[in-house]
């Protein structure tokens, strides 16, 4: 039926970029409002992805409980990204194409968002990317609801020169994210004139890290700063405790290991160690408190909550926010109202920073702690401005004139 | 053995036809035909390879039309490929002792040693190093260890040196003297056939054309048979 | 560059990455080396040891006095590999036995039966990772002067050995294994000599099966435990078997601690992305030198 | 009997033109987004062809053709990339810290030097490859495995080079090919019809080349390699050359693809899609220039329909559908309409004779 | 009798310590029948791999027309030599037709190049049909050559051999499972190629070897242990004991 419909728009594609033909889209959808969803159900991915799936799916159903957006409830449609690039672009473009939705919640890697991005742009769709990256990007048709670097990196570097040492060894999983997040990082403890004793890439998927772990009881380093994703993780800290490396002898500081990845992980093996995000399940707002409380109802006691699984939840309720203020779903209205929007998200207020479409939110630091929850030490005194390109570090300015072309 | 109306082959092809035997005990059924004839294809159907459209199968009374050919074995039939169908990375020895499967022995007879004394010789090494006549004395071994009571021999002197022959010829004597063994032998040499066989079957087209007790086979009429 | 205390832990590393290896590539050994069934889903059937150590554990945790928790993993090996075997002999019986003529359709059926397996992990377990936590007897390890040899990793080594032995021993000096090794070369011939080849492959391919996942259940010392834990480790099993000579097994032993050994020492001088490469150059050279693997058999026929 | 045999060939000479046609007057019935899939399919089915030619006819299994395939679309999307960029570098390079454009991009800047490269090289490299392994007589499994673990190799050096091909996320946003718009519907169509013509030319190059006495050998190599050499063949330089024209193919299929999907990162060269490939051409019918075609354009429906309508289930279907095609339907789709077409015909005996293929 | 076409001096072959062919020298003449027999396993079989490349010689050099040293070329480079090869056990391609299967094995160029050019011509139909009527396969010439006997199978392999026009026609058992008839005919054809070939046969059957040999050679344990005429072969004692055995005694005192 979908191609029928289709059949008689040959030029659609081109015609959607016009105001006027998005309204007319809108009429067709009837009493409610598709949304798609898109996160690797399938593959490697899946292990981190299906969680955030599930919180955007409880805030549809939380918005469509209290009436909906602009009295019409959401329907979201879900795709499987299956932890393969084209796959998601394809995906994007069915959603964008052939479903017409108001919006996407999607994607983790960085490497998904970028496959994304030119279907968004092409289509004038909307994206809601919900984990922290690696910056160095801000395009008008996606929200970035996760941490940018200097939301996550740049205090957590600062606080560890401050309270850990400083003398630092970077290993990262061989992508986009680790990479361009250790860049900064170097040119950050240039500038504080701390020492960068190593810095260790490995495949994604790594599972031995007897070879590394040997090289950092070499150089023996204050501080890990670890941007391995995925399975890695589990791999490299159950090694590390197995090789007698406690975190009284290193911290290890992770930006990409949250309560969920703790479960996967082990909580006695981890304990001790640090991790910088924007929230933590532990957070301690009403928000937070009713969010876990839904999250767990609905999925299991056994559940946790996590940073990007919040973020992708709050992401939901930031665009009908939007599309409420803006009283239609068309993108670029949408996007007009978006701009300092806020909304008391559980970790905290977050508001839209119209110049870049990413979110203020405030940094977090905290401590794994034996039962597998994470507790704050130290958080910034009020949400941080986020700042994708780095243009207010004078050391990063090198770094990001040589990125911003 | 009672074979009756036996019709076999591969896939949509029938090969044998309507073949009807009866084999009894301690007696030699020699078979021969031309090539392509149908003979190993009877002989593969007998012990189960190939399974039989029609006709039934019977072995001491008891109907095996259907039964597996590891069941076959374990009621005593043994079996000589043509193309002997060594275990090639088994030692010889080893090649012997799985020839006990179907037996009830757990030790292998000296006595084949006492017939193939090479086996000895090369008890530990692998089978398919073996030459195509050593191998086929192998063969041979493989399927007596067991002390079959029923033997399917599939052109068994073929590639075989002349004094060999001979023992083998003398092996299925001394066997068919010394045990109640029956056995079918398709054989091209005549001369071989009749000094072992008691009766004579010559097959073409996948038929029965020919059968007659040894004593009354006259070479003339089989070879005959055996001509186009 | 290279202090004698580097090189021995740089020896034991690889000698450790060996064990993971070997114990890994052990049951493929047998359904891939001795059966020719080109087991994509061995990955999985990993998988299906590591969740079993995961649901006894749980067991443990829930109904055992917490003293006696460490024994779920003592547990969790024989259970593992009798899982394991349990689901390998389901798909020998109902898959694999239309296949043994077709060993790289055996390929493709079984990758369809490991994104089955998958994707029932994921159902049953949910997707992201679960958590075992290693007994506390495995945890820590030997100091040898300045040396530090992790029990798990030795845990590791010994039973990669203790399975070797195991398995080397029936299949070379019992007769339930020469019964096994005469079906794998001529399985209708060894019918005809009264060898109930059906019995045999299927207990053949439960083996192979089961310790793939006991493999599963060392594995879950080290890593993730998750749907996709096989994905990571077959292309490796399936090199280890290569280079050692599909069919030997003691060919896959050499593989093993040649490749762990290897892979250790690039991936020290260099990193783990030109490890990983600078190995498969080593292997590629020396498949030239012997093209069928470490052990070759040389046969006389003619394909 | 020699009419009956003419006459199915002129028969299937009418199906596929037919087919053919059909394919061509696609645009007019299906909508942007379908299209734009099933041109993507078709550029699956080049490589399907080519893969077949390896597989089915000389009995060399490639768990490795994502790399070709890889290479070729990258290649193109280097160009692509460029254009793009419009002569600055491009961002991921920034990032890595290059500072102008590595050598061997250079070559990339122009498109026809990018188009025949995107043939050569994924040919060289399988030249080369083919080369050292099938003149030490590296054959079956070990092949198969080896070209397996090439795979990993590959992608593993793909992402690793992260300042040269973009890493993990691959080569993306591109904006015109010859002054188009790539992304433009237009476009789209053209390079839909671009590839439908290019999928009959590969199809009809390999036909010809399948239908000879090379043909025959081919399946001589598959059936007995050792035997070939005793007739005075030498079965290395056919199965290089194979290995070598597939390689090409599998490139011009990459590059099809990139100009259609838009992205090409190292997750469409792993391991899994390169089994995928040649499942493609088991579930079609290997040892049938058809086959490869239909199964490359059914499997990737199928699981784009499937992931479609069940997306957190559909790997169950997928799975599914594989084993029951390789256990009950060995031959492929085509194998089906073979035996179908087979017992209609009643044919004699001879025909009837199934002989055991041993592929390894 | 003519000069030497094949001559083999001092072959060793050794597998891991058993030397199947032990310091072997071993001639043999253009246009002759030349028989081998002896034991089983006595190294017939790996004479012939040894000649065509299918083993290779530990040490020892194998010559072609007094030049050519055949050791160190490919099997196929043998070949186009001159020396084909007819295995123990029949050895064809199962899913190509009769035909197929001499148009593969025809005399022509067989490098890649050629190959892919590669028409048929009218003379080289006629030598594959007069082929298929000289070994009698004519009727199943469109046939998968699977789904022949085992006999037919020997022929075709047989005719697959002379479709390479070589010089030397190396024959392992040939009449292995034929009957009366059919040798004969085998043996007439040997004796046409031996008009213009030579032709190393191993055989067991000693009426065979008789009625058709040129020169026997008798092997055993890796060497040469006689040569000469069949009668002669048949009266030495020492054959006699290690292969002829009683019966072929009794055949020569008759
Ligand atoms: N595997 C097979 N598939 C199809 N047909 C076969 C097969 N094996 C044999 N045949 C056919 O069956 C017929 C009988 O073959 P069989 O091997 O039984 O003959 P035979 O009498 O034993 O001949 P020989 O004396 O040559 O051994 C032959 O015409 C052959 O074409
Ligand atoms: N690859 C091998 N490894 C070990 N031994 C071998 C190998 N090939 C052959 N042999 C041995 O070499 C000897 C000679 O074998 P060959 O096949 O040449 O004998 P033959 O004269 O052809 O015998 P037959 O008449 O039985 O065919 C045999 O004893 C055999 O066991
Ligand atoms: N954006 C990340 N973590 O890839
Ligand atoms: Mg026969
Ligand atoms: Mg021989």
């Amino acid at each position: 039926a979908d191609n029928a419909v289709n059949a008689t728009d040959p030029e659609e594609a081109e015609e959607t970029e016009t105001t006027e033909e998005s309204e007319s889209n809108e009429e067709t959808n009837g009493d409610t409002i598709k949304v798609g969803v898109l996160h690797s159900l399938s593959g490697t991915m899946a292990i981190s992805e299906t969680s955030v799936q599930q919180a955007e799916l409880l805030a549809i159903e939380e918005i469509n409980e209290n009436g909906g957006v602009l009295g019409k409830q959401l329907e979201p449609v879900v795709e499987d990204g299956a932890s393969d690039w084209p796959t998601f672009a394809e995906k994007a473009n069915k959603l964008l194409q052939q479903d017409e939705v108001a919006t996407i919640f999607g994607g983790w890697t960085s490497a998904s968002r970028k496959a994304m991005l030119p279907v968004v742009e092409e289509h004038n769709g909307l994206l809601f990317y919900p984990v922290q990256y690696e910056g160095m990007e801000d395009s008008p048709n996606i929200f970035y609801t996760g941490a940018a670097p200097n939301q996550q990196i740049v205090p957590a570097v600062d606080w560890l020169l401050e309270n850990r040492g400083d003398s630092f060894f970077l290993l990262g999983s061989d992508y986009v994210f680790p990479r361009t997040a250790n860049a900064a990082i170097r040119a950050q403890l240039d500038n504080e004139g701390a020492e960068l004793v190593g810095e260790e890439y490995t495949p994604l998927g790594h599972t031995d890290y007897n070879t590394v772990i040997a090289k950092i009881r070499n150089e023996n380093p204050d501080v890990i700063f670890n941007t391995l994703n995925g399975d890695s993780n589990v791999a490299f800290f159950k090694q590390l405790q197995d090789a007698g490396i406690t975190s009284d002898d290193i911290t290890v500081l992770s930006v990409s290991v949250a309560e969920e990845e703790i479960k996967g992980i082990g909580a006695d093996v981890i304990e001790g160690h640090l991790t910088s995000w924007n929230y933590y399940q532990t957070t301690d707002t009403p928000e937070n408190e009713e969010f876990v409380a839904n999250y767990q109802a609905k999925y299991g006691e056994d559940e946790v909550t996590a940073d990007p699984i919040e973020a992708g939840y709050f992401g939901v309720y930031l665009w009908a926010k939007a599309v409420e203020e803006a009283g239609t779903t068309d993108v670029d209205e949408v996007r007009e109202a978006a701009k300092g929007i806020s909304f008391d998200a559980p970790n905290g207020t977050v508001t839209i920073d119209g110049d870049n479409q990413h979110v203020y939110k405030t940094v977090r630091i905290g401590e794994v702690q034996s039962g597998g929850m994470i507790s704050e030490l130290w958080h910034s005194e009020e949400p941080v401005k986020p700042d994708p390109y780095l243009d207010e570090y004078d050391w990063a300015s090198d770094l990001s004139e040589s990125l911003a072309e | 053995m009672s074979i009756k109306g036996l019709e076999a082959g591969y896939e949509e092809s029938m090969v044998i036809r309507e073949i009807d035997m009866e084999v009894e005990e301690n007696q030699v059924i020699c078979v021969m035909g031309r090539n392509g004839v149908g003979k190993t294809t009877l002989l593969k159907t007998i012990i189960g390879i190939l399974h039989p459209k029609e006709g039934s199968i019977h072995y001491q009374s008891e109907d095996i039309t259907k039964a597996r050919s590891s069941s076959r074995a374990q009621k005593g039939m043994g079996y000589v490929p043509q193309g002997r169908e060594i275990f090639p990375k088994l030692t010889v020895y080893e090649n012997l002792l799985i020839g006990l499967e179907a037996g009830k022995q757990k030790k292998i007879d000296e006595k084949i040693y006492d017939y193939f004394p090479i086996l000895k010789d090369f008890a530990k090494r692998n089978g398919g190093d073996l030459s195509g006549g050593q191998q086929q004395q192998l063969a041979i071994a493989r399927a007596l260890v067991a002390h079959p009571s029923f033997l399917l021999l599939d052109e068994p002197t073929e590639g075989i040196q002349p004094n060999i022959v001979q023992e083998i010829q003398d092996v299925i004597i001394d066997i068919k003297n010394t045990s109640a063994t029956s056995m079918i032998l398709v054989e091209q040499n005549l001369d071989f056939v009749k000094s072992v066989a008691d009766y004579l079957y010559v097959i073409d087209h996948g038929s029965v054309v020919y059968k007659n007790p040894i004593d009354q086979v006259e070479d003339d009429e089989v070879y005959r048979y055996l001509s186009v | 560059m290279f202090g004698l205390n580097e090189i021995i832990i740089t020896l034991f590393n690889g000698i450790s990455l060996g064990s993971i290896l070997l114990l890994i590539a052990l049951g493929l050994a047998i359904t891939f080396g001795l059966m020719n069934v080109i087991n994509m889903a061995h990955g999985e059937l990993i998988m299906v040891g590591a969740y079993i150590t995961y649901v006894i554990q749980n067991l443990f945790v829930n109904y055992a006095p917490p003293e006696y928790f460490d024994l779920y993993f003592i547990i969790s090996i024989p259970v593992a590999l009798i899982v394991a075997a349990g689901i390998g002999m389901l798909l020998e019986v109902s898959l694999i036995r239309h296949l043994y003529k077709r060993p790289l359709d055996s390929l493709l059926a079984t990758w369809g039966i490991g994104l089955i397996l998958q994707q029932t992990a994921r159902s049953i377990f949910g997707a992201p990772n679960v958590g075992v936590t290693s007994p506390s007897f495995l945890t820590g390890g030997l100091e040898v002067g300045t040396l530090f040899l992790p029990y798990s990793r030795l845990f590791i080594l010994g039973l990669s050995i203790v399975c070797l032995f195991s398995i080397f021993y029936y299949f070379y000096r019992t007769a339930s294994g020469r019964r096994i090794r005469a079906v794998m070369q001529n399985r209708q011939m060894a019918e005809c000599l009264g060898v109930s080849t059906r019995k045999v492959d299927m207990l053949t391919f439960a083996i192979g099966s089961g310790f793939a996942g006991v493999a599963g259940c060392a594995l879950t010392l080290l890593g993730a435990i998750g749907p996709t834990i096989g994905t990571s480790y077959i292309i490796d099993a399936f090199m280890v078997v290569v280079v050692g000579g599909v069919g030997a097994l003691f060919g896959a032993v050499t593989g093993a601690f040649g490749i762990g050994i290897l892979n250790t020492v690039f991936e020290y001088v260099t990193n783990a992305t030109l490890g990983k490469v600078l190995i498969f150059v080593v292997i590629i050279a020396f498949l030239q030198w012997r093209p069928s693997g470490l052990v070759m058999s040389r046969s006389r026929s003619l394909d | 009997m020699q009419n009956t045999i003419y006459q199915k060939l002129l028969s299937r000479r009418v199906i596929f033109s037919l087919i053919f046609l059909l394919l061509l007057a696609a645009p007019l019935f299906m909508s942007d987004f379908r299209l734009n899939l099933l041109g993507k399919f078709l550029a699956f089915a080049i490589l399907a062809i080519g893969l077949d030619l390896l597989w089915g006819y000389t009995g060399v299994l490639s768990l490795g053709h994502g790399i070709f395939f890889g290479i070729g679309a990258y290649c193109m999307a280097m160009y692509l990339k460029l254009e793009a960029t419009g002569g600055t570098l491009p961002d991921f390079m920034a990032w890595s810290g290059m500072s102008e454009l590595p050598l061997i991009w250079l070559p990339f800047q122009y498109p026809i030097i990018a188009i025949l490269l995107g043939i050569l090289i994924p040919a060289v490299v399988a030249l080369f490859i083919g080369y050292l392994t099938f003149r030490n007589r590296i054959s079956g499994v070990y092949f198969t495995i080896l070209s397996q673990a090439l795979v990993l190799v590959v992608v593993t050096l793909f992402v690793g080079s992260q300042n040269l091909t973009g890493g993990t996320s691959g080569l993306t946003n591109f904006k015109t090919l010859f002054g188009f718009q790539v992304n433009s519907a237009s476009t789209q169509t053209a390079f839909y019809l671009i590839t439908v013509v290019v999928l009959g030319l590969v199809f009809f190059a390999c036909r010809k080349l399948i239908k000879g006495r090379f043909g025959k050998i081919l399946v001589g190599i598959r059936d007995g390699e050792n035997r070939m050499r005793f007739l005075g063949y030498n079965p290395s330089a056919y199965k290089t050359f194979i290995y070598t024209l597939s390689g090409g193919i599998a490139g011009l299929a990459g590059m099809l693809f990139v100009l259609q999907v838009g992205i090409i990162s190292p997750t469409m060269i792993g391991i899994i899609p390169s089994i995928e490939m040649v499942l493609w051409v088991a579930l079609g019918g290997r040892g049938t220039l058809i086959g490869p075609i239909i199964g490359a354009v059914l499997v990737n429906a199928a699981k784009t329909g499937f992931s479609e309508s069940y997306p957190d289930i559909w790997t169950y279907f997928l799975g599914l559908l594989f084993v029951l095609v390789v256990v009950f339907l060995p031959k492929g789709i085509t194998g089906l309409f073979e035996k179908w077409s087979d017992r209609r015909k009643k044919q004699d005996v001879s025909s009837s004779v199934e002989v055991e293929k041993s592929y390894s | 009798m003519s000069q030497a076409v094949l001559k083999l001096k001092k072959v060793i072959v050794d597998f891991s310590g058993f030397k199947a062919i032990n310091q072997l020298d071993f001639t043999v003449q253009s246009k002759s029948v030349h028989f081998v027999i002896g034991p089983n396993g006595a190294g017939k079989t790996t004479l012939l791999d040894v000649v065509c490349g299918k083993t290779k010689a530990t040490t020892g050099e194998i010559k072609l027309q007094e030049k050519k040293e055949l050791s160190k070329l490919t099997e196929d480079q043998i070949v186009h030599q001159g020396i084909s090869r007819k295995f123990q056990a029949p050895t064809i391609f199962h899913n190509l037709t009769v035909k197929d299967n001499l148009e593969i094995a025809m005399k022509q160029k067989k490098n890649l190049f050629s190959m892919i050019k590669a028409k048929w011509t009218n003379e080289q139909k006629k030598k594959v049909n007069d082929m298929l009527d000289l070994v009698g396969l004519k009727e199943e010439q469109d046939q998968l050559a699977g789904s022949l006997a085992h006999g037919q199978k020997q022929w075709m392999e047989i005719a697959m051999v002379l479709m390479q026009e070589p010089d030397i026609v190396l024959l392992d058992e040939p009449i292995a499972g034929m009957s009366k008839k059919e040798r004969n005919k085998t043996g007439e054809l040997i004796t046409k190629i031996a008009k213009d070939h030579a032709v190393l046969i191993v055989e067991h059957d000693m009426d065979f070897v008789k009625e058709y040999a040129d020169i026997v050679s008798v092997m055993h344990e890796g060497q040469l242990l006689y040569e000469g005429s069949m009668e002669e072969v048949q009266n030495d004692p020492t054959v006699r004991e290690v292969y002829l055995g009683r019966k072929v005694e009794e055949n020569v005192v008759n």
